[in-house]
């Protein structure tokens, strides 16, 4: 099965953003494959280079960006959502792309499923 | 060997759904919903809105934003028929427990029972919701 | 005391909470999207309805006017105020609780 | 239809609002602050309870155990699924619909 | 002239309500509001901690937050006394409510019926929510 | 009067932020003191340089910035909250600075009334 998964919320804030990570990884794991995950509206503070966790946290930014390096998964930032929010090309982190909502909708047509995860 | 004018590539077509169940102003998913829409219209798709629970405040008539210098988006639903967003659907349940009536709304919407709200939503391919 | 309520009746409990718990004669500010608890005519009216002779409460008049409302829907011993009046009442009820 | 609710029936509305859309037959998922609707013994028990003859109710294991909680404390006629299980469900469902 | 030693500047004891009214881990609320009680815990002040509506949740013993990866904070309740904070109170209608007694929680609190509680809010110079 | 004001949301996402402006510029007007505004949760994302909204939008990071200039108004970041979040000294805007908890609760014995903006 192939799955386009949508991340409404920020990282550390709500639990939105974990939820989405378990599930990928289980559907990883399973043999699907996920084509884009898409961050939208707080979602998009999921790619900030600057966030730093404490030592006993999970870091949830590196989690997506090795996800991303293990797997053909393309981990896509909304740039309107992102640019009201501060997350540009000079705060993105790496293994994150900035791009439109065209390519969530593109991505919502070609997949098998689509699974929001939100607030 | 194929001609490519002869055997264009199928087009697929799913039936969208984006739900607004949020109230507008006191977050922003109404905003960035609206501005979501505006770019699937752009797509071959089958475009539904449905507007339910305090979903249905988001295109209350006289919205004032200016007012506390908040971007005013209420004006961009009426925009939705110039971008071929036809299916626009509000639930007859929210807005009477909202005390509220098609007239109080900036664009013509379709009233649905809350059984065939269901019914539309168990139609669907993709179904987005903030 | 002044209690801020921030969130709209349909959606969420908090304004329920805070009538649970504030004191009779305590001052209420309906704000955000809970301003949507002091209007007439819907099904959560008699949330504040039923309340209005216990308390004082008031309802953010541009949070009303964003919303497409105004003082006209609003239930009656409900007061309409502009921020000016919100910053009088912090002043005049001393302690503020937010119920987010 | 997958329907997910993620939110506490104590605070939201959100799994009110679900049942009144969900049609019979339905699966609903139980997540993050939605598993507190779950629970056996609860005021708010009888959403789901009343519910279960209608729906296929599942809740996610993981959420109950972060938050202290088990299988043994969950309703009857809600099955507790991982991650693994949420991902089936996606398959044999067609089409998820989040409730947020 | 004063002498510093002599006349000791006069030290504000303010009444803090600290109010947890969240469940734990579907937001962070619960983890940075405990945060912020451990540092005011340095200051001296009248520090009170409520726990009522979902925030009762965040004491239940038993919570494996390793299981999803997520911090673990519920131990650091109990550090609480050792910060010298010991006015710990729930509220008895909200634990009944979610089905739970004393005994769930991983701390000794003090348990209030809801009127009592309405009067420990009332007495208090700072109320802080999250 | 003297106030210290908490806001607890991001930017644009909820209104929290808003309200806590437009609350602070009327109490500033009716001649009254604010010693300190402090951002914690997600508030500290009030205080990114690299937000940019919309030409038809407010400007909700340089307005706190400007209101810091006219009026003796401290913008306080919380460290902790922040570096979870991203919001460090490479992405702090202009008139805000990083701080600890423990000045928010100075503030709350020194000020005499607190007022809490959030979700």
């Amino acid at each position: 099965m192939d799955y386009v998964i949508m991340v409404n919320e920020g990282p550390y804030n709500h639990q939105a953003s974990d939820s989405a990570y378990h599930f990928a990884t289980h559907a990883l794991d399973k043999g699907h494959s996920i084509r884009r995950i898409f961050f939208y509206y707080d979602g998009v503070l999921n790619g900030t280079k600057f966030s730093a966790p404490q030592s006993d946290d999970r870091n949830i930014v590196k989690r997506w960006a090795a996800l991303a390096e293990d797997h053909p998964v393309d981990l896509a930032i909304c740039v309107a959502a992102g640019l009201r929010r501060g997350i540009t090309d000079d705060s993105l982190a790496d293994g994150f792309r900035i791009t439109g909502l065209g390519e969530f909708i593109e991505s919502c047509i070609d997949a098998e499923r689509t699974v929001v995860f939100g607030d | 060997m194929t001609h490519p004018d002869d055997t264009p590539a199928e087009i697929v077509v799913k039936r969208f759904l984006y739900v607004n169940r949020k109230a507008p102003h006191g977050t922003i998913y109404a905003l960035e919903e609206l501005e979501m829409v505006l770019i699937a219209a752009m797509f071959e798709q089958d475009v539904h809105l449905a507007f339910l629970d305090d979903g249905v405040f988001q295109i209350k008539k006289n919205q004032k934003p200016a007012e506390l210098a908040l971007k005013d988006f209420s004006k961009t639903y009426g925009a939705l028929e110039d971008y071929g967003v036809e299916k626009i659907y509000v639930e007859k349940e929210s807005i009477e427990e909202r005390g509220l009536t098609p007239d109080d709304f900036i664009i013509p919407t379709t009233v649905l029972r809350r059984d065939d709200m269901s019914a539309l939503m168990e139609s669907m391919d993709v179904v987005l919701t903030a | 005391m002044l209690h801020l309520v921030n969130k709209s009746p349909f959606e969420r409990t908090n304004l329920q909470a805070c009538l649970n718990r504030a004191v009779p004669g305590s001052a209420i500010l309906l704000m955000e999207d809970a301003v949507y608890a002091s209007l007439r005519g819907t099904s959560q009216s008699d949330l504040v309805a039923g309340a209005v002779n216990a308390y004082d409460f008031f309802v953010l008049a541009p949070d009303l006017a964003i919303r497409g409302l105004d003082a006209s829907q609003v239930l009656q011993g409900v007061e309409p105020v502009d921020y000016g009046g919100f910053v009088d009442l912090t002043i005049d009820r001393q302690t503020v609780q937010s119920w987010l």
